[in-house]
């Protein structure tokens, strides 16, 4: 079947160019479908999984997706948290050893919860007959990836499993071999380049700006900014107060994680670069350093500080998030030089910025009273400003910030580390994934930021790509033009799943910009990795009987707490295993050093040196 | 809440013990009786976290049809009849035929018997009245539904998209996996990996300006020099997303920016397993099949031996094999008098029925543990086996040997409460259906309860303080024995009384039942009272929870706490 | 007491309140019946199905005005000033005084639908849900719908004068 | 150890077979009303026996299995809808050891053995609930769906949640056993 695709697939080609109107076109008995009996007999042929199928897994710390090989998207997609949509884990570990025990526990727990009702809920199948792809992110800690390997192959009992950069991956589903591969998820944004199957690991660059800032930022600014209306008092009140009167400000436990994802991911959306006059990147490049004329721009800057101070205020209780995130906006916007003084009316100038610059329209939303004042007379309101939906993932084009790069500035970063000879090549092929970049607008606005930050001259340079940091008083050597390098490669920036891409500044461009396949950027990792199985390849694999031999290996360190209660005796079975997991992040450096000695029996099953680096 | 017991499953860990049960990670650990499993092999607890699970078939939850497996595949675990979701409440949705053409006054007119209705037939939700006819999905005949749009489904982008990849990196992979010959320092997997394989020979090869990452490189510059030649084309995608741009893109962000309500965009559990850019939009949301569930067959972790496995016919609630724990260790009710007291006070003065609600909440009132105060509470044991039982009740030891911070914790959460428990043996009689609701022994139970309850009242009228209660058998009668052992809560004690307690029973090993001798290793060895050769001995962990302490000295007001 | 024709069939559990005044044919099942009010009264249409411990409340001045064809389900309680035609208000739902009904709407099974202001519902409106979610349903399937209650109706009237007494109402 | 639960004498008529039917209850056309036995209807609930299918003859319209608990305030009414043009109510069966929580409103056509149904439930037109089914509190089941052997629904509309364990029918039969003995008149009357 598959041998003479090429002509009934042309003729598919045709209408599915308008995809939504392929199934929408009506009556069943229409003509397409008997064009389609090739693909349909195809597909059909690989959704048949014997034991040669693999099964996909990509854990997020948030959602997971999760399918067999062969098939074009996943069989589920979940909250691994639970309905309220809280991640797993977060960016930073207890720091007592007694508290990260604990902690460690009940991740396995959860995990090991989330991993076996993949298979017996989710995929029916029997784990001991279906080998593993591990959608593997490439900061993904290195005692979490033990975790679930322990739990893959001594709870489950999987036959083995194969380890396989997500971003790799997702570079394949666009099929693409090279690039510089953007994954925007929950926790981070990372970006690392992919030289014709091989990612450069030593080059990776990450932000803490991705998803969960981004939830946080909303919350803060509703906090300030948003209103709500509670329910009627009650049911029985013939006379009713009109709601203007009742609304107030939002009650902290109104915006649960639930909510404010809701809000994020339906009504949230990534407006145009704000370029006016007064506050354009253009005019500030002229304009030097700070002066009362441009308030409005030196407002965000303070103003980040402000929200995430309002939201410290109110104590968003950080066990939603990572702790550092609930406040590392102040942190970093707090830098020397700034006094918050007049915060207050800044914020508002930043609203009102904001205000002028969206059009977007209100949105009311029902959501349940906090539960002191649940008097069972349904649901209150809560009203989101429009130019909260439109702006508030400004926060993560807020860059400017040397450990919290925003996502354009730490693709350019990744740029400068490159070597000079790849530069154009990723430039133009840039892959942006992850859950984040499917806030409409995104990748358009993301595409304009690379633009804006790298054409920017030398003072406004300094600061990020967000115009509004534009002249604020920085520690930093004021004429330091960051990306003057990069400025060449300006006719070349090409985002390869750009669904709105500007015309193209040359033909490497126009031969890469939008030419992506039109998965969302969500699920790229994953249809690689069921791609990367279908062509029964994958990462790195290792087998059970190399672990369970690798676990049985009496390790010195072991005896102790062999001995001890279940939970440090589990935590200590890990320590062979960290030998025959694969991890990048012990490979040899750049400079060609040998990798470091291990235990025989373990060294033997250490994928070498150059595997580690292409699939690490 | 009310005072719960739950049972250890040790799930094939080292040690023994049971977490202290302070951690919040213990109660992964514990669980209701009737979830167990006991495996007769190894004379062992086993739980739902530790089984292995095997498929014993398929089934659809809506028509509850059983699916043969060779069709699960093909049809990706969905319901391949008429089974439907709505995609917009996840309701399942029905096959309605079309309305009659509406006559002028259809009010006044019933219609003349619509006997089979008229096609087109489309789904329909009785939840929230959304219908596939608002998505053009319509029908001719009310039957076979899914395999009419399985073909739209094949014919989905997604999977042309990706069949169009497969072919796209096939040959590639292909010919670099032949080509490349790694030395063998870079173990096995590699030939099994031709991505890998592909993916060093790429390595090999020098990238500008990169420094050598390996020795091999030089030696294969020239070959890869020609594979970079012959290096495949750009993939050309079949839709690219520039063209779908119309369905995400500027037009997403239009939709957005005017939006008047929530509920014109889609949730993101609704298009969340799209790979495919689709419209954001409610409106355009798709029927989903309905995902098929499983018989469930389940077999000990360590010997293998099957413990459950369920009867073929889907509905049927009958088993084969079904080895579950409560028919070898006793059950275990705890109860705390005074509550129950209270409560049954409340029961008499207030209406002759108290609807359950009410209960809850008096009993929440009623059974606080009032710091400073000492509670006795009652352990009732049901004995499911044939033969009398003795049973030994200990607190669990903490292991010397635990880490110090845990240790630490253990002394700090001991220190809050103290828990008397009856040291010697007791019995509890063997089981027996005729001793199961019998009407005179109800009654006997009835009087002995009222009389137990009695005198609870009558310490609670000392505002259940003091005077110790004595600690041992309260009463005992068919396979029921009630102990009572008690707490001693300091006045600064603080969180919950709950503690580990180790049971152990010795049967008559020639029952037919668990005849198994004891594992060697099980801490039971030590405790029991192993004189007699027949009798074999058992031993579990249970954690009891008594419920949280409370600071005021009205147990009334303790309803605002 | 206006006097009540035959044409009423009016269930044992059934009482009809003086101050509600009763127009062409209705059923009422058994249950709580329209409760007697410190204010309007009650218009009843014709062909409405009232279950059994369905409450209708009239909180205003005000007639409230009930057309036809409209089906109150088990222990719903209903304070709408006005409702149009052909409405169904599921099982055990409540629908607050400041809410109007139009015509085909649905308020689903156990929803509350309390609107802060004065609101009146478009045609085909449907609530439903936890969150009282909104739709506008497509109206397919309405003639059948209705065909089904007018027989129905029918058949309360013939049936339950069989196995209930019938009482003309024994208001307070 | 349960504590009993009392009513008064006064309150209930004993069948000869057990059943304890509440006087406050309403049932209306008794005669196409069965009970199995050890079955308590509390106080407010409603039993439309009345709603029986058109034609001649005697015809059953609600029958209990035992051990049957019909809380209190509960609404039982039989399913209606027209087949070929004709209206009708159909026939609801319920089996043994079935529970249904106070206020819960049951309109099902088929209840299995073993079942467990709420409190302020609302069970739609023509439901099929299996064996040992579970149905959370405050539950809506919408009208025709079908809800599998040994599985907990919850929510509105009421979607499955997890499979119950093996243990269930063992389980419930146990406590709705221990019910109908925990149920009793108060002592001061014997």
């Amino acid at each position: 079947m598959s041998a003479v695709p090429n002509t009934p697939r042309r003729a598919n080609a045709q209408e599915s160019f308008t995809p939504a109107a392929t199934p929408q076109t009506s009556r069943v008995a229409s003509s397409h479908i008997v064009q389609s009996s090739p693909h349909y007999q195809t597909t059909r042929r690989h959704s048949l999984y014997g034991t040669e199928d693999r099964i996909i897994l990509d854990p997020g710390s948030c959602i997971w997706k999760v399918g067999f090989s062969g098939e074009g998207k996943p069989r589920d997609v979940f909250y691994a948290g639970g309905d309220s949509g809280e991640s797993l884990w977060t960016l930073n570990r207890a720091s007592k050893p007694a508290e990260r025990e604990e902690e460690d526990r009940i991740l396995e727990a959860k995990l090991q919860a989330c991993l076996r009702s993949v298979f017996h809920n989710s995929l029916l199948t029997d784990p001991k007959s279906r080998k593993v792809i591990l959608v593997e992110h490439p900061l993904l800690p290195l005692h979490i990836k033990e975790i679930m390997a322990r739990i893959l192959f001594n709870n489950l009992q999987v036959p083995s499993i194969s380890f396989a950069s997500s971003h790799l991956l997702a570079l394949l589903a666009a099929g693409r071999v090279t690039g510089l591969v953007l994954d925007c998820g929950h926790l981070e944004s990372t970006v690392l380049p992919i030289f014709s199957f091989r990612p450069l690991y030593p080059h990776l660059r990450t932000t803490p700006l991705a998803g969960a800032r981004l939830s946080n930022h909303i919350k803060a600014l509703l906090l300030m900014f948003g209103t709500y209306i509670p329910p009627a008092t009650s049911l029985s009140a013939t006379m009713n107060i009109p709601a203007a009167s009742r609304s107030i400000r939002v009650p902290q436990d109104v915006l649960t994680e639930k909510v404010i994802d809701e809000i994020k991911t339906r009504i949230c959306f990534v407006g145009d670069p704000i370029d006016t006059d007064g506050s354009g990147a253009a005019q500030h490049a002229m304009s030097p350093g700070p002066s009362e004329a441009d308030l409005p721009p030196s407002d965000p800057a303070l103003s980040e500080s402000e929200f995430s101070r309002v939201s410290a205020d109110v104590s968003i209780d950080s066990s939603n998030f990572a702790p550092s995130s609930g406040y590392s906006v102040v942190s970093h916007s707090q830098l020397p030089g700034m006094d918050h003084a007049p915060g207050e009316s800044r914020v508002q100038a930043l609203a009102t910025m904001y205000g002028r610059h969206s059009t977007a329209t209100d949105i009311h939303l029902r959501v349940d009273p906090p539960p002191a004042q649940q008097t069972g007379t349904g649901r209150g309101t809560l009203i989101v400003p429009g130019w909260i939906r439109e702006r508030a993932a400004e926060v993560l084009f807020e860059g400017g910030d040397v450990d919290e790069s925003s996502v354009a500035e730490v693709i350019l970063d990744t740029l400068l580390k490159v070597p000079v000879d790849l530069r154009k090549t990723l430039a133009s092929t840039i892959l942006v994934v992850g859950g984040t970049p499917m806030l409409p607008g995104f990748i358009p606005r993301l595409q304009a930021e690379l633009t804006r930050a790298v054409s920017r001259t030398s003072n406004s340079s300094s600061s990020s790509a967000a115009p509004s940091r534009a002249g604020r008083p920085r520690p930093r050597p004021a004429a330091y033009d960051k990306y003057a390098a990069l400025r060449p490669l300006l006719p070349y920036f090409a985002i390869l799943n750009n669904p709105a891409p500007p015309p193209p500044g040359n033909a490497t461009a126009a031969a890469n910009a939008g030419k992506a396949p039109a998965f969302t950027p969500s699920m790229m990792a994953w249809v690689g990795g069921s791609l990367a199985g279908a062509l029964k390849t994958g990462g790195v694999e290792v087998q059970r009987e190399k672990w369970d031999e690798a676990e049985a290996q009496p390790d010195s360190d072991d005896d102790v707490p062999m001995a001890h209660d279940s939970s440090p005796a589990r935590s200590a079975r890990s320590s062979p295993a960290k030998s025959i997991l694969p991890d990048w992040t012990r490979t040899p450096l750049p400079t060609g050093a040998p990798p470091a000695p291990r235990p025989p029996a373990a060294a033997a099953y250490i994928p070498s040196a150059q595997e580690q680096m292409v699939m690490g | 809440m009310a005072p719960k017991i739950e049972y250890y499953c040790p799930c094939l860990a080292e040690s023994p013990y049971p977490p202290p049960p302070h951690l919040a990670s213990s109660s992964y650990s514990f669980h209701a009786l009737h979830n167990l499993f006991f495996c007769e092999e190894c004379d062992a607890v086993r739980c739902n976290r530790c089984v292995l699970v095997e498929v014993s078939g398929y089934y659809c939850p809506n028509c509850l049809f059983e699916v043969p497996s060779a069709s699960v595949r093909a049809e990706k675990n969905r319901c391949a009849r008429n089974c439907f979701l709505c995609p917009n409440c996840r309701n399942t949705l029905t096959v309605v035929p079309s309305d009659p053409p509406e006559d002028v006054d259809s009010r006044m007119s019933p219609i003349v018997s619509t006997t089979l209705g008229e096609p087109p037939f489309f789904l329909y939700c009785n939840h929230c009245r959304w219908d596939s006819a608002e998505v053009d999905i319509t029908f001719e005949k009310p039957t076979g539904l899914a395999a009419q749009l399985q073909k739209f489904e094949d014919s989905a982008p997604e999977s042309l998209e990706f069949e169009r990849l497969k072919e796209h990196f096939e040959p590639f992979l292909r010919a670099s996996s032949s080509s490349t010959a790694l030395p063998s320092a870079s173990s096995h997997h590699v030939h099994t990996n031709p991505i890998t394989a592909a993916a060093s020979s790429a390595l090999a090869r020098d990238i500008p300006g990169v420094g050598k990452y390996n020795p091999l490189s030089r030696s294969r510059i020239g070959r890869d020099k020609a594979a970079h030649r012959q290096e495949y084309p750009d993939y050309k995608s079949r839709v690219e997303v520039g063209h779908a741009a119309a369905l995400s893109g500027e037009v997403d962000v239009e939709l957005l920016r005017h939006l008047e309500t929530v509920g014109e965009v889609a949730s993101l559990e609704q298009r969340w397993s799209n790979s495919w850019v689709t419209p954001l939009r409610a409106s355009d949301l798709k029927p989903l099949r309905i995902p098929l569930q499983s018989k469930k067959s389940k077999r000990c972790p360590s010997c293998r031996h099957i413990l459950i496995k369920p009867e073929q016919k889907a509905q049927s609630t009958r088993f084969k094999i079904k080895l579950v724990a409560a028919n070898y260790l006793p059950a275990i009710a705890v109860t705390l008098p005074h509550a129950q007291a209270a409560l049954e006070m409340m029961k008499r003065s207030s209406a002759k029925s108290v609807s359950a609600a009410a209960a809850a909440e008096e009993q929440q009132t009623a059974g606080a543990l009032i710091a400073g105060h000492s509670y006795s509470f009652h352990l009732a044991f049901t004995n499911p086996l044939y033969d009398p039982i003795q049973i030994r009740l200990a607190k669990a030891v903490v292991p010397a040997h635990m880490t110090e911070d845990a240790e630490a914790a253990e002394r700090a959460r001991r220190s809050t409460f103290q828990i008397q428990l009856p040291s010697a043996a007791f019995p509890v009689g063997a089981f027996a259906e005729a001793w199961e609701y019998d009407d005179e022994d109800e009654d006997m139970f009835l009087d002995e309860d009222g009389v137990e309850l009695l005198d609870a009242r009558g310490k609670k009228g000392k505002d259940g303080r003091g005077k110790s209660r004595s600690v041992g058998i309260v009463d005992k009668r068919a396979n029921v024995t009630i102990v009572s052992g008690e707490v001693l809560i300091p006045k600064e004690a603080r969180g919950d009384v709950k503690f580990n307690m180790l049971v152990s029973y010795t049967y008559r090993s020639d029952d037919p039942e668990p005849s198994e001798e004891v594992e060697v290793g099980t801490p039971s060895r030590s405790h029991g009272t192993n004189k007699a050769p027949e009798m074999k001995n058992f031993s579990f962990y249970t954690v009891v929870d008594l419920g949280s302490i409370m600071y005021r000295e009205e147990p009334k007001l303790t309803a605002d706490l | 007491m206006p006097p009540i024709r035959d044409k009423f069939t009016i269930h044992s559990k059934a009482v009809v309140c003086q101050d509600v005044e009763l127009k062409g044919d209705i059923t009422i099942g058994a249950g709580k019946p329209p409760m007697p009010l410190p204010s309007g009264p009650i218009v009843i249409g014709s062909g409405c199905i009232i279950e059994e411990g369905a409450i209708i409340v009239n909180r205003r001045k005000e007639v409230m005005r009930i057309g036809d064809d409209n089906l109150f389900e088990i222990g719903c309680r209903v304070e709408s000033p006005t409702v149009g035609n052909c409405n169904t208000v599921c099982t055990r739902a409540r629908v607050h005084h400041t809410l109007r009904m139009s015509s085909y709407c649905v308020i689903g099974a156990g929803v509350l639908v309390v609107p802060t202001e004065d609101e009146m519902l478009d045609d085909y409106t449907t609530i439903y849900g936890p969150s009282a979610e909104r739709r506008i349903w497509s109206g397919r399937g309405k003639v059948q719908e209705m065909d089904l209650r007018r027989k129905h109706a029918e058949y309360l009237r013939e049936m339950l004068p069989k196995f209930n007494r019938l009482r003309r109402g024994d208001g307070t | 150890m349960d504590l009993p639960i009392y009513y008064t004498r006064a309150e209930y008529i004993e069948t000869d077979t057990g059943n304890k039917v509440s006087r406050r209850a309403t049932i209306s056309g008794p005669q196409n009303i069965i009970l199995g036995g050890k079955t308590i209807i509390a106080s407010g609930a409603i039993i439309r026996g009345d709603l029986r299918r058109t034609g001649p003859g005697h015809a059953v319209v609600i029958s209990l299995g035992r051990y049957c608990l019909i809380g209190e305030g509960c609404v039982m009414r039989p399913p209606y809808k027209t087949y070929r043009g004709n209206f009708n109510y159909y026939p609801m069966k319920i089996g043994d050891h079935v529970h249904i929580g106070a206020n819960s409103i049951v309109e099902a056509a088929t209840i299995g053995n073993h079942v467990e149904i709420g409190k302020n439930c609302i069970i739609g037109k023509f439901t099929i609930i299996k064996d040992c089914a579970k149905i959370a509190d405050n539950t809506v089941i919408p009208p025709n769906t079908v809800v599998p052997a040994l599985a907990l629904f919850a929510g509105s509309p009421g979607r499955f949640v997890e499979d119950l364990p093996e243990s269930t029918p063992e389980m419930v039969e146990a406590q709705t056993k221990q019910y109908y003995t925990r149920f009793q008149p108060l002592p001061q009357e014997r």
